[in-house]
């Protein structure tokens, strides 16, 4: 069964990309739906085969690369991870599928698309139903290049392609980081099966030297990986320009499954993670800043797509964070909740843009309250989520970071800080959009270049973001956190399930011990109380500044009085062209001389000056080289006559 | 059945038809020639196989055989294509307009 | 011995036909020759013990190359005067069989009592059987790879022979 | 020290081969003559005409059979012409190496079982070989030369085309023809043709029965490997004269027409043996007839008459069709062979191997 | 006896006996040669010979047939060693046998194989 998973997205991206009859696009779009519907429906079986044991097990497949005492076998593990994971790729994905095909009706190379996302998703699943380090980075890699065709879809225009190119450049910085991390483990270990390194870890009571600081570096080095696939500071830079894919894509793979390859991994290594304090304290540092950073660079953000995208940075410095504390389980949940409502916030996005012919930008739209209704009633449900407001699923998942964090003894009250601020941007920036897209006034195109009125998009659009919608409210109750469960007589649900998984080797138990400490329930609650206060807050402002008024209200406020600031923002932090000035331009240079001058000059110099002087001298040989096929044949027979008779001697 | 050739004849003979079929290779220059002198060479080689094959007492050298001579097919059809493909270009085929690999 | 001098009848047939093959001016005899010492050989191998190898040594061998050789020769209409020359070679070729004739000395002082006594009543009983169940099972897949190289041969064939590449030069 | 020779098995065999081989020749020759004869009056009684009557000794005319033998002696004693620019060695011995095949393909043929003569028993073929069927296919083979060079040899332009033709479509047939035969080898389990014969030892198990698809692919190729109607493209009069053999005359076109017709006498052998139980007698066990008669060699001439029956058939359907089947253009033969008759074969050999699989 | 005996002694019988044949005439016919009686018949005008080159299709039969040859030899080992190798056997040749037949459909596409 569990082959069957990787098996039907497999089957449905070779028979889009090599068999099927290009024209018809209706089949395409059918066969995709029905691989990955397909896959889910397997995944359904393998997780409730799973649950009712609850013991993980290990499928094991062919033994893959074998090499001295090396060996990594392809072989999967489903477990409370992998089998939440992949009903999450499965299921989000059959819905994005679903939903594509409506999108991307205009389109000529249906195909093109479908195969990549089918490969895509047998990428994804490859990933996280690994059960060691290099299938996982097999499934790594994989993704990565499948947003990469997919980022560059529309690859005939220059941007697109660029924004592409960019993603994949940046996500290899990540990626060596990830091999280097595969490397020590290796090295210090002798074994990349998860299983194998897990019970290691699990059996050591205390750890000597040289593995604490070995497992610095490891854990860092896997974090350098995470960084870069999850879009973490200083890394996140290519995911705002991803946005440049067709919307599902943006929808399943930079928001809902690809981006969260980073912080799988890491809950994956949380043994590894829990044994190195002090990366752990990266980790949660850089998970703040990244989520109050993109938070704030979402705030002015016009084009709709970027402001989902800079949240979805934001958001998953959140997830970040919540590994950096320890709280692994209120990490996944928060990535399980965020891959429903990021999804439907993107779908939602997309309709919009469908609607409006491909326009993004916000300003330009308004008042798509009449025309899209459906659209507009989902869209609330996601903005409400992810805002956090209470009895919306983001409400738990984010409430259980914030206070992991606030107990997290080193620098506990400063993260959550941070993480407070970021979440009151996140109320003000998410009800803005909602704002200049769905009330207000319509935009008046003055130009008038476009007549038509935005209509709701088809039952298959629409339908899957109900579904979505409907997920978005009911999985938050999964982890409702256990002082609120209490209320009810019940418990964190979530993080029970996910209590076999994620542990505490014991080797670190004594830094941890504050996870399990007692607390005041007061505290828990005040922390809530006001979390839900800044956020009624700033949603507040921001319904304040952008219904009923003029719509650059706060723009020309910021703007005003803050002119910098405001610049700042909209530049981005001018994150990019640092990029490009300190590193990206020197690259170029050094580049440049190793081909103009090293290349060309010195090697090529070399190789040249060789060839000539052979030219030079074989004209002296080449006497016997008569092109006679009869003679070629003698000497070839000579020769052989020749052997055979020294070898008899 | 019962007396056996010795398989020093079988060598003898394989050794004989090897270089009859090498000296066609080497002194004809007409090209259908050559590739029957090549052929030649083959069933040599076969001669030995079989011989082989009856010298330790089991048929892999006869499978080998079988082998050898579905190479020798592909290697007749192939060749023999280029034959014609050459007698088109050059009107002719003789050996000596083949020189396109002279230094 | 009576098989030892059939041998050697066979042999003189085939090494005779075989020079017949390399020497004589017309193809259309070198290739009659050439059926002779395949058919030769074929004798050679029933003498051998292996009757299933002479069996397609005739099938295949006499019965489908030689016939591919006579139709190209009767296709391109080579008359005698055109294919009999030797090529300008004729001191590497006396070389050459000095070598030759080196060589079967070689071996000869080589061989003879050098190399062990075969396997007595090594000719299996039923030859055919055993010739494909080896071919069936240990050499499985040289077998399954010998139809992708028939496949090649198909191919290239014809596409080599289909389309003058070039206007040729006699038309 | 003088010793009488004593006959030993060895002996006793080979004088029986040679023995067997020359009844088999003169048999053979006869068919010519009978068939030319048959060939003559019953077309002639399709379409109501007389037909050859004339030649006779004195008043018996014996229905024309005379007429043949007139012909034969009219060949024989008429002078050979050789084209100038004949390949002359390769235009004498044409004839000769088509006519060989033909008669070791004849030898094969298992006639009847064992006879006993004197103590020693006697197969009723001349050459009886574990992989009999494996040797006719190749002496078929080899039988193509003769009319490749025949054609070649006389250096004439109806009879190159005329040659190359009939080879080629000999050779096309070839394939079919070989692959027809498999379902056999894969249902009896044996290449031997005296074991194939004895394993159709009842009506419901005769090639026939078991094969049908074979059975039709062996009777169009029959008649394309010789070369007949509605195949005789090679020798299509209207186009190319007389095909290969256009410039012989005498006692070599006399050998090339006993060749075709000893090869049409072969393949109705075979095909008798193949699909319809050889030797033996429908409904009669070979055991009965022993016990019948009383003795094993009667039982076995029984036998011989049986098969011979059976041929007889197939040689007198070979002049039914000529005079009913109008002739296929060659764009069509080679059609039917490659497109239609190989596929076919395979499939039949697919799905006889599937069914048995499946069955056993 | 060895069993392939009968092959070598029909062969010669049969040799001397069509040698006598093929010979019969030339002593038993008269001998009037004449220049006309030898040239080639060519339906009774001059002859112009058979200088003209053949079609190529010739050769792709003969291709053909090599390679089907070859696969019907196969096909009777595998047909003989069936009752033993049972399915094993039948994907086998199945394989062998769609290789193949991805060549013939590959001469069919060419269209190789068609005479006008």
């Amino acid at each position: 069964m569990i082959w069957m998973v990787l098996l039907f997205p497999l089957l449905g991206a070779l028979l889009n990309g090599f068999l099927l009859p290009r024209r018809s696009k209706l089949l395409s779009h059918g066969v995709a739906v029905a691989a990955v519907a397909g896959a889910f429906a397997c995944a359904c079986c393998v997780f409730l085969e799973f649950f009712a044991t609850r013991h993980s097990h290990l499928y094991f497949g062919f033994n893959w690369l074998q090499a001295g005492k090396f060996t990594a076998p392809f072989e999967l593990v489903v477990d409370q991870l992998s089998g939440l994971m992949i009903l999450i790729i499965t299921g989000i994905g059959t819905l994005i599928h679903i939903y594509a095909g409506g999108y991307m009706k205009e389109e000529v190379t249906t195909y093109r698309f479908f195969a990549y996302l089918n490969l895509f998703v047998f990428m994804m699943l490859l990933l996280v139903l690994g059960n060691n380090l290099l299938v996982m980075f097999v499934g790594w890699e994989g993704v990565g290049l499948c947003s990469y065709l997919l980022i560059g879809y529309w690859f005939q225009e220059e941007a697109n392609a660029k924004a592409g190119m960019k993603a994949f450049l940046v996500n290899r910085i990540g990626d060596i980081g990830f091999l280097i991390g595969i490397f020590l483990t290796y090295k210090h270990f002798g074994t990349v099966s998860f299983s194998e390194l897990s019970s290691w870890m699990n059996l050591m009571p205390t750890l000597a030297e040289p593995y604490p600081k070995a497992l610095f570096w490891i854990t860092l080095s896997f974090f350098i990986g995470a960084c870069g696939k999850s879009a973490q500071l200083p890394l996140y830079v290519w995911l705002p320009d991803a946005m440049a894919g067709p919307t599902p894509v943006s929808a399943l793979i930079h928001a809902a499954t690809m981006v969260t390859a980073g912080i799988f991994m890491m809950t994956r290594l949380s043994f590894f993670f829990y044994a190195a304090p002090d990366t752990m304290l990266i980790v949660a540092c850089v998970g703040a800043l990244t989520a109050l950073f993109a938070a704030t660079i979402a705030l002015v953000q016009t084009d709709i797509k970027k402001v989902l995208a800079y949240s979805t940075v934001s958001q998953l410095g959140y997830m970040v964070l919540a590994c950096g504390v320890g709280a692994f389980d209120a990490g996944v949940f928060h990535l399980l909740t965020h891959a429903c409502f990021k999804a439907l916030l993107f779908l939602g996005a997309g309709s919009v843009i469908f609607a409006m012919h491909h326009e993004q930008d916000m300003r330009r739209m308004g008042g798509l309250r009449k025309h899209l209704p459906i659209t507009h009633g989902v869209m609330l449900v996601g903005v409400l989520a992810i805002i956090g407001v209470p009895g919306f699923s983001g409400f738990f998942s984010k409430d259980e970071i914030l206070w992991k964090a606030f107990i997290f003894p080193t620098y506990g009250p400063i993260l959550w800080g941070i993480g407070f601020l970021a979440a009151g941007c996140t109320a003000f920036y998410m009800v803005r959009l909602l704002c200049l897209t769905f009330y207000g006034t319509p935009y008046q195109d003055k130009s008038a270049h476009h007549h038509h009125h935005p209509h709701e998009t088809p039952w298959y659009m629409w339908g899957p973001l109900v579904v979505l919608a409907l997920l978005s409210i009911g999985v938050g109750y999964l982890g409702v956190p256990d002082f609120l469960a209490h209320l009810v007589g019940g418990h964190n649900l979530f993080a029970h399930y996910l209590e076999g998984l994620i542990y505490i080797p014991a080797s670190a138990q004594g830094a941890w011990g504050h996870l399990h400490a007692e607390h005041a329930h007061e505290l828990e609650w005040g922390l809530m109380l006001s979390s839900v206060a800044l956020v009624t807050l700033a949603a507040g402002t921001a319904v304040f500044c952008y219904t009923n008024r003029p719509v650059r209200g706060v723009a020309s406020f910021l703007g005003g009085h803050f002119p910098r600031l405001h610049q700042l923002l909209l530049d981005k932090y001018r994150v990019d062209e640092c990029y490009q000035r300190k590193i990206v331009t020197p690259l170029a240079e050094i580049s440049t001389f190793l081909w103009q001058v090293v290349d060309v000059r010195v090697i090529n110099g070399c190789v040249n000056w060789v060839g000539y002087l052979l030219m030079g001298t074989s004209g002296i040989a080449s006497f016997r080289m008569t092109g006679s096929l009869h003679r070629y044949g003698f000497w070839v027979l000579a020769g052989t006559v020749c052997v055979l008779i020294i070898s008899c001697f | 059945m019962s007396a056996m050739v010795p398989i020093e004849h079988s060598l003898i003979l394989a050794f004989l038809l090897f270089f009859i079929g090498a000296a066609g290779v080497l002194i004809r220059r007409n090209l259908i020639t050559v590739l029957m002198s090549i052929e030649l060479m083959l069933n040599s080689a076969n001669l030995l196989f079989v011989a082989a094959s009856r010298q330790v007492g089991n048929v892999e050298g006869q499978v080998m055989m079988s082998f050898v001579i579905l190479i020798a097919a592909c290697e007749a059809a192939i060749g023999l294509a280029m034959v014609i493909a050459i007698f088109r270009r050059y009107g002719n085929i003789k050996t000596e307009f083949l020189r396109a690999l002279r230094g | 011995m009576v098989e030892v001098w059939f041998f050697y009848f066979f042999a003189a047939i085939a090494v005779v036909a075989s020079l017949g093959v390399i020497l004589l001016r017309n193809p259309v005899a070198a290739a009659m020759l050439l059926v002779v010492t395949l058919c030769a050989l074929a004798a050679e191998y029933v003498l051998l013990g292996a009757e299933f190898s002479a069996a397609i040594q005739v099938l295949v061998y006499a019965g489908a190359i030689v016939i591919l050789f006579t139709f190209v020769i009767m296709m391109l209409n080579l008359g005698q005067e055109e294919v009999g020359q030797l090529a300008g070679f004729s001191k590497w070729a006396l070389l050459l069989f000095m070598l030759g004739g080196a060589g079967v000395i070689l071996i000869q002082r080589l061989s003879m009592g050098a190399l062990p006594p075969g396997v007595p009543g090594g000719a299996a009983s039923d030859n055919t059987y055993e010739v494909g169940m080896a071919l069936f099972t240990k050499y499985l897949w040289p077998f399954e790879l010998a139809s992708l190289l028939i496949l090649l041969a198909l191919i290239a064939s014809v596409v080599i022979a289909r389309k003058p590449t070039f206007p040729s030069r006699d038309a | 020290m003088m010793q009488l020779p004593v006959l030993d098995e060895t002996a006793v065999q080979i004088i029986a081969t040679i023995v067997k081989f020359l009844v088999v020749l003169v048999g053979v020759l006869h068919i010519p003559p009978v068939m030319i004869w048959v060939e003559r009056r019953v077309p002639a009684l399709m379409q109501r005409r007389r037909g050859p009557n004339r030649v006779g000794f004195f008043k018996w005319r014996l229905w024309g059979l005379l007429q043949t033998l007139a012909d034969a002696v009219k060949l024989i004693f008429k002078e050979e012409s050789v084209p100038g620019s004949a390949y002359k060695g390769f235009f004498h011995l044409a004839p000769l190496i088509g006519l060989l095949p033909t008669l070791l393909f004849v030898s094969a043929i298992p006639f009847g079982p064992a006879i006993e003569i004197g103590g020693w028993k006697i197969p009723l073929s001349v050459i009886e070989l574990d992989i009999g069927l494996l040797f006719i296919l190749a002496v078929t083979g080899v039988g193509v030369y003769g009319v490749t060079l025949a054609g070649w040899a006389s250096n004439g332009k109806f009879s190159l085309l005329g040659s190359l033709r009939a080879s080629a479509q000999m050779i096309s047939y070839e394939i079919p023809l070989g692959l027809s035969l498999i379902p056999l080898v894969l249902i009896y389990g044996s290449l031997n043709l005296q074991q194939l014969i004895l394993a159709q030892s009842s009506v419901w198990k005769w090639g026939i029965f078991l094969s049908p698809i074979s059975f039709l692919i062996f009777l169009i190729c029959m008649f394309a490997e010789t070369n007949r109607a509605p195949f005789d493209l090679s020798e299509g009069e209207s186009e190319l004269v007389a095909g290969f053999h256009t410039e012989y005359g005498s006692a070599k076109f006399a050998l090339f027409f006993l060749g075709e017709y000893v090869a049409m006498f072969a393949l109705s052998c075979l095909c008798s043996v193949l699909f319809f139980g050889g030797w033996q007698i429908p409904f009669v066990a070979h055991e009965q007839l022993v016990s019948l008669t009383g003795s094993v060699n009667i039982a076995a001439l029984c036998g011989v008459m049986a098969l011979l029956l059976k041929a007889a058939f197939f040689m007198w359907l070979y002049v039914w069709v000529r005079w009913t089947l109008p002739r296929f253009r060659y764009d069509q033969l080679m059609k039917i062979g490659w497109k239609f008759l190989l596929p076919l074969g395979l499939a039949n050999v697919c799905v006889t191997a599937l069914v048995l699989a499946a069955l056993a | 006896m060895h069993p392939y005996l009968p092959v070598l002694l029909v062969l010669s019988v049969a040799l001397v006996i069509g040698l006598v044949m093929s010979f019969l005439s030339a002593f038993l016919g008269p001998k009037r040669p004449s220049a006309v009686k030898q040239e080639v018949f060519e339906c009774g005008v001059a002859p112009i010979g058979s200088r003209e080159r053949m079609s190529v299709r010739f050769y792709m039969t003969a291709i053909l047939f090599i390679l089907f040859d070859i696969e019907t030899v196969f096909l009777y080992l595998w047909a003989r060693t069936f009752k033993s190798l049972g399915w094993f056997g039948i994907v086998e040749i199945f394989l062998f046998v769609t290789i193949l037949v991805a060549g013939y459909v590959y001469v069919l596409k060419r269209k190789a194989l068609e005479w006008d």
